[in-house]
């Protein structure tokens, strides 16, 4: 308790940086499940892919070493694009490869979740037996182990008593309130966007408006995947290293997020990484960072048992509300 | 070591056509009437393989060294993949004891999946021996078959423990751990000896799986602690003493043999991990500093493996030694070896090869390694070793 | 306003079965239903009538605990069952069937039926799992039950098919039966006669007769005038959540309030 | 969007499949009660001659059969009855299975290591336990419909495992060891003679529990899922598996006809809680020592995939997946370090061709072939919050 007050702005900024990554995967959850009532279990993959894309492209242009300052923002930037493209390409693949044969056959959603648990093994496999070892030249046993690249060099943005800022989780933070803004206001200003929102209220109308449906399932995966490949791009930057389960607890996370906030809902989940990250850590702060998880979940049953339906409530349709 | 990582990755795989594509490759036949067989149980393929198969190449060594003196009795080592899981351990095991009737067993590699192990090797009466699994408990149970060659997590947590007391008069100690069957004790034991010793002490726990451990860095700086010891492995300490130090704490970190290993230095990034200390019951010494055995070694295993030494494979080596020795003085059944064991005495690679009457080795050397660059060299015993 | 006159109906029995007090339902700034009084007798066939959103399927919802009252009682044998769950309401002696056929689909069309009749089973998990006689009794009992319901409704030969395969109006007669299994004393049908043509019309009408005169109470909601005239006893009109006229068939064909509901003049100008 | 004309080779193939399964399930349902019986004996006897020597050579070249039929084998197969209690029959989605079979071996563990009890008084104890547990993890969370269900129960799965590490008293992360094996019942040996030796049972104590030999533990373990079976298809053919089948058709429905859907759907996850539990006491028995990690999140979901892979809702195909599932990756050693890759590949291959399972209920079937378990509209077993269900009797 007293490390909570002493610690306070620590806590809290550190909170904020984990909620902000939380919420931008939970995006590709809330916009997949809005559309299709699907809980796309392999989209900690997705992100997986993202942070790997990221790497890839540190090596491939030399690691560079010690970046601060605007360099780094722009570098960022980069990286932002790059995990962008990685995770929304494959979501588009994992959705044309796992899901899109699954809804032609009106399989039962319960089907998808298995196919999505089939796939996020398979692509951590995939990763740690194949891909990593090769990309990276290591030796086949290894592909399991994590793998770094350090680039970053950190510094306190805004130092006031207690109250430190550091320029990467100012980025993290920062980054991510951006993306949502513009994500929030494709879904509500763009004809597409409009075709999500349509498609997400009552399919069967919108396929009557004449929108086309596989287009709009395919937009929704790139857009939740290049979500997941920006937060892959701010972890990297947070963290510098990645591993082939590296989706796994974050996906858990992101997943209670986004239903915390109210799945299917764009700013619920905002709300729900935000409030989940400060949980942790203030829950880790009271009760030891053993209970991280324990208390974690616990909130979001309470939540649940108040209000069945998430903080904001659900559905993509009301994102303007 | 050990016992296995936190794993959460698959459990189950795969597909009927492949099942049927890959049948009919069972079927081992025994050795002839005079060979005799020793198993090596351990994770050879699964997330922790790295640290399992430097021993499985030290015991395959001394045994391909012991067949080219071309032996009357030869011996075969045999694989058995438990991918460091005791639901996969025990049924291996008792394949071994009741089909490939094999004469001793090195191993299993971890303690969880000793744990479960063991009982069955108890009542089917195979010696084994393992190289790695240091949990304490597995001494407690009276079984007659069982033995280690490394000291246990009692006799490393104290180890390392006097070393910050004495070598390192630390008076503020924050101890970490992961929560797991090897990192808790471990850093238990190392809290108890500070403390005896005079030290203020605090702890935290993280989850290994998780990226963020800035909860608990937060903890430390409020604590500002000497030293930090970590129970825990090298893929989550790097990441630790990187968020510790981007934090600003400054304090030396301590760890034990689950962290020794170089991927420490690489997760922390540059310069962060340099003078951390890892203590570990095992001797690693590819420069062959430590003895003309292990210069002997060194160099076979480099010769053979085009590989440094690394972590176990020495210990390794010892335990295939004592069946070695065993088979040399004309023992051939799972029986009689273990009788041989009882007696054997001989100096091995990495500590004298005696058992105690629990099957705990009498050695109890602790030693410490310092992290320089990449580098782990050796800095000497926990005992009498000191760092500027 | 609502009460149009205390009109000395031809009663059967005269016990009322069914009483809605004031009920007044809002959703957020939508007033449903507002203030209705109505009285359903013991034995009587009565209709409920309006035009499209008047409020008549929830006065449904309503009288079977789907929705809470905001205000007023529900009052059905005496007792207040207003806020009682959806299940106990069915128990004390309530059924309904549902506008859009809401059968269980992929169940036989005997299962469907035998849910029904299960309501007033009391088997619980032990009895079930370790097949012991009252639940074997129960069982056999709810079988013969569902049998006898569904040569009543006239589709025994349906029995072992899928409820989902079942031609149209065997599936509205299939959930009539359902409703029956639970023995109600009060039988709620919404629009039964939807997507039904003559011949059938006149065979459920007929159905609807014989279940009056095994002694239950029948309160249905039906857009088809000539049904309605033919088999009802009294029938009440809802326009705009507000009872504008109740009497009997032949009154209500004259009221001049009903029939500029039904021709869109507003019926509350005044 | 059901394409029908487009037949290739695969479509072919996956409907000569699915209609030979159709004729199987109708020679069933149409066979004279003894015949059936003659099956179930028949049955039973496979099941007895199971672990036999030459068998197993086949079934399993790496490793030892007994205890491969025994755990993971036949553990998954209890776990997965168990779960089909839940997810085929009330329809309910539930991804922290793992925690009731891990409350039963904790059962077993504390209460054999530390009160000295009985295998068979803690088993009863420890179903009880893991009942009562499914009823307070059901009793706040059963109101969440689909998917919010879901994220709980995981999280529930995550809590009771991470709670387990943290407590001290049961040994944190290093669990519990030293738990006893169940007590003999009869040291009664298998005659050694031709015919036993033949099958390569000669000679077997069938009712000594020791450590090597993992055949009495299998038929064990055989006893419950038999037990377990006869359960649940008792339940599925009474009131309470006709108000489950209801309640995953149509919730609202259900509740106006009569079915208290809340005490069902309680049911439903104390009697799966039940049966895992039970599977935990069992496992522990046999396992000597238990620790957290033998009860990680992925066991929820190989078992969950077990029953989908196999055919939610009917108990054959059920059990066929669970075999599948915990046989293949014991029988491919041979791959080695592919196995997950290859089980999750053909995972994904399965729902593709055959998302209703292997051996599908026929009621599943019809709801997987009308397209009402559509992605776009809503899967039986999983609907939008109470309050719009309850709007949709509306007009």
């Amino acid at each position: 308790m007293n490390t909570l007050f002493s610690q306070f702005w620590p806590y809290t900024i550190d909170g904020l940086s984990l909620g902000a990554i939380y919420a931008l995967v939970a995006l590709g959850y809330t916009m997949v499940y809005g559309v299709l009532r699907l809980i796309n279990f392999a989209h900690s993959e997705i992100f997986m892919i993202g942070t790997f894309g990221v790497l890839g492209a540190l090596h491939l242009f030399g690691m560079p070493s010690n970046v601060g300052g605007f360099a780094l923002v722009g570098l960022v930037l980069a990286l932002a694009v790059v995990g962008g493209v990685a995770s929304g390409g494959s979501a588009v693949i994992l959705e044309y490869v796992a899901y899109r044969p699954l809804r032609r056959n009106n399989a039962s959603r319960l089907a998808a979740l298995i196919s999505a648990i089939g796939a996020s093994l398979f692509l951590q496999q995939l990763f740690a037996r194949l891909v990593i070892p090769q990309a990276f030249g290591l030796p086949k046993e290894k592909g399991a182990l994590p793998v770094q690249g350090h680039f970053v060099r950190r510094t306190d943005v805004i130092h006031i008593g207690g109250f430190e800022l550091s320029n990467d989780r100012l980025i993290v933070i920062v980054g991510a309130v951006l993306m949502m803004v513009l994500l929030d206001l494709f879904v509500n200003r763009t004809k597409l966007g409009r075709g999500i929102r349509a498609t997400a209220q009552d399919p069967e109308t919108a396929v009557l408006m004449g929108v086309n449906i596989d287009r709009i399932v395919t937009a929704t995966f790139a857009l939740g995947g290049a979500m997941a490949g920006v937060a892959a791009a701010l972890y990297m930057l947070r963290f510098e290293e990645t591993k082939f389960d590296v989706g796994f607890l974050l996906g858990i996370k992101a997943f209670t997020a986004a239903v915390l906030g109210g799945i299917g809902n764009l700013r619920g989940s905002l709300i729900g990484g935000i409030v989940l990250g400060l949980i942790e850590m203030y829950g880790s702060a009271v009760f030891g960072s053993e209970w991280q998880n324990v208390v974690a979940f616990s909130v979001l049953v309470l939540v649940l048992m108040f209000r069945p339906t998430g903080i904001l409530g659900e559905s993509l349709q009301q994102a303007r509300a | 070591m050990r016992s296995r990582l936190i794993t959460v990755v698959g459990v189950v795989a795969a597909s009927a056509t492949l099942a049927l594509g890959a049948s009919a490759c069972g079927g081992n036949s025994k050795g002839g009437g005079d060979n005799v067989t020793i198993g090596f149980m351990g994770d050879l393929t699964g997330e922790n393989s790295g640290i399992v198969i430097p021993p499985k190449q030290g015991a395959q060594l001394a045994i391909d060294q012991y067949n080219a003196t071309n032996p009357k009795v030869k011996i075969t080592l045999k694989t058995y993949d438990s991918q460091g899981k005791g639901e996969q351990a025990v049924p291996l095991a008792k394949q071994a004891i009741t089909k490939d009737k094999i004469a001793g067993l090195i191993g299993p590699t971890f303690s969880s999946e000793s744990a479960q192990a063991d009982p069955v090797l108890e009542e089917g009466k195979l010696p084994n021996i393992s190289s790695s699994a240091t949990n304490a408990a597995l001494a407690t149970h009276g079984w007659k078959y069982w033995h280690r060659l490394i000291a246990n997590d009692n006799v490393q947590g104290a180890g390392i423990g006097e070393f910050i007391s004495n070598g390192l008069k630390a008076k503020k100690v924050f101890i970490i751990h992961d929560n797991s069957e090897y990192g808790k004790p471990l850093g238990e034991t190392v809290k108890a000896t500070v403390e005896k010793a005079g030290a203020q002490t605090s702890e935290d726990a993280i989850d290994p799986n998780g990226s963020d451990f800035s909860a608990t860095v937060n903890k430390v700086k409020a604590f500002a602690p000497d030293a930090i010891f970590f129970g825990g492995y090298y893929s989550a300490g790097g990441k630790l003493i990187k968020q510790l130090r981007e934090g600003g704490v400054k304090a030396r970190f301590l760890s034990g043999d689950g962290s020794l290993d170089q991927g420490l230095a690489k997760g922390a990034g540059g310069t962060n991990a340099d003078g951390s200390i890892i203590g570990c019951p095992c001797l690693i010494d590819p420069s062959g500093t430590a003895s003309a055995a292990s210069k002997k070694f060194a160099e076979d295993y480099k010769a053979k493996f085009h590989a440094d030494p690394a972590i176990y494979s020495a210990e390794g080596y010892d335990a295939a030694t004592a069946f070695i020795e065993a088979v040399k003085a004309g023992n051939t059944t799972p029986e009689k070896i273990n009788d041989f064991l009882t007696k054997v005495d001989k100096p091995g690679v990495s500590k004298e090869i005696k058992f105690q009457s629990n099957g705990e080795p009498t050695a109890t050397d602790v030693y410490v390694y310092e992290v320089k660059g990449t580098q782990l060299p050796l800095l000497g015993s926990a005992k009498n070793a000191t760092v500027k | 306003m609502s009460e149009t006159a205390a009109v000395p109906v031809e009663e059967r029995t005269g016990t009322p079965v069914l009483e809605l007090r004031e009920i007044t339902m809002r959703f957020g700034g939508v007033v449903a239903i507002n203030g209705l009084n109505l009285t359903i007798n013991e034995g009587e066939i009565f209709a409920l009538i309006g035009p499209n959103g008047a409020g008549k399927t929830t006065v449904f919802n309503v009288v079977t605990g789907v929705y809470r009252p905001t205000e007023g009682q529900v009052v059905f044998g005496g007792s207040r069952i207003d806020g009682k769950k959806r299940f106990q309401v069915t128990k004390r002696g309530v059924a309904r069937t549902f506008q859009n056929v809401r059968l269980f689909h992929n169940m036989s069309a005997l299962e469907n039926v035998m849910v029904g009749a299960d309501a007033h089973h009391r088997t619980g998990l032990a009895g079930a799992a370790l097949g012991l006689p009252w639940h074997r009794r129960e069982e056999r009992d709810g079988r013969v039950k569902a049998r006898e319901l569904m040569e009543f409704v006239g589709i025994a030969h349906r029995m072992e098919e899928t409820a989902k395969n079942l031609p149209y109006g065997d599936q509205r007669r299939l959930e009539i039966a359902r409703a029956l299994a639970t023995d109600p004393k009060l039988l709620l049908l919404d629009e039964p006669a939807a997507g039904m043509n003559p011949t059938e019309k006149e065979e459920l009408q007929g159905l609807i007769r014989r279940i009056r005169d095994t002694g239950r109470t029948v309160l249905l909601i039906e857009h088809d005038m000539s049904l309605i005239m033919g088999i009802s006893d009294r029938i009440a009109v809802l326009d705009f959540g507000q009872k504008i006229a109740e009497g009997l068939p032949a009154e209500i064909q004259n009221n001049q309030r009903v029939i500029d509901a039904y021709l869109g003049v507003p019926a509350d100008a005044s | 969007m059901n394409d029908t004309t487009n037949r290739n080779p695969l479509t072919r193939l996956r409907d000569g499949y699915s209609s030979f399964s159709d004729s199987l399930h109708d020679r069933w349902a149409t066979a004279p009660r003894w015949a059936r019986w003659v099956v179930y004996l028949v049955l039973i006897v496979v099941a007895i001659i199971l672990p036999a020597d030459g068998i197993g050579s086949f079934m399993s070249p790496y490793t030892d059969w007994p205890t491969l039929l025994f755990f993971p084998i036949g553990g998954y197969i209890l776990l997965a009855i168990g779960l089909n209690v839940v997810v085929g029959q009330a329809g309910l989605l539930d991804l922290g299975y793992v925690a009731f079979f891990a409350i039963g071996g904790y059962a077993m563990a504390i209460f054999g290591t530390k009160m000295h009890m009985d295998f068979w008084e803690i088993l009863v104890v420890g179903v009880l336990l893991s009942a009562v547990s499914g009823i307070i993890l059901g009793a706040p969370t059963l109101r969440l419909r689909g998917d919010y269900l879901a994220i709980v129960t995981l999280g529930f799965g995550e809590i009771v495992r991470i709670v387990a590490q943290n407590t001290d008293y049961i040994g944190g992360p290093n669990g519990i060891g030293g738990i006893p094996h169940p007590p003999t019942l009869t040291e009664w040996t298998v005659p050694d003679n031709g015919f036993f030796d033949a099958i390569g049972l000669g000679g077997v104590q069938p009712f000594k529990y020791g450590a090597l030999d993992g055949k009495p533990y299998y038929y064990l373990m055989l006893l419950v899922i038999v037990l377990a079976i006869i359960f649940s298809k008792r339940l599925e053919n009474s009131r309470v598996g006709r108000a489950w089948a209801s309640i995953r058709e149509d919730e609202d429905a259900a509740e106006l006809m009569g079915v208290p859907t809340f005490k069902f759907k309680l049911a439903a996850f104390a009697i799966g809680a039940a049966i895992g539990g039970a599977g935990g006491v069992v496992y522990a028995s046999q396992a000597v020592s238990i620790i957290p990690n033998n009860f990680p999140f992925i066991l929820s979901a190989t078992i969950l995939a077990a029953v989908v892979l196999g055919g939610s809702g009917n108990l054959p195909g059920v059990m066929l997946g669970a075999f599948l599932v915990a046989w293949i990756p014991e029988r491919i050693r041979g791959l080695q370090e592919y196995r997950v890759l290859v089980f999750g590949g053909v995972l994904v291959l399965l729902m593709v061709f055959r998302p209703e399972g292997l051996l599908p209920s026929r009621r599943r079937k019809a709801e997987l072939a009308e397209g009402e378990g559509g992605m776009g509209g809503l899967g039986a077993e999983v609907g939008g919050p109470v309050t719009v269900a309850a709007g949709e009797v509306g007009e």
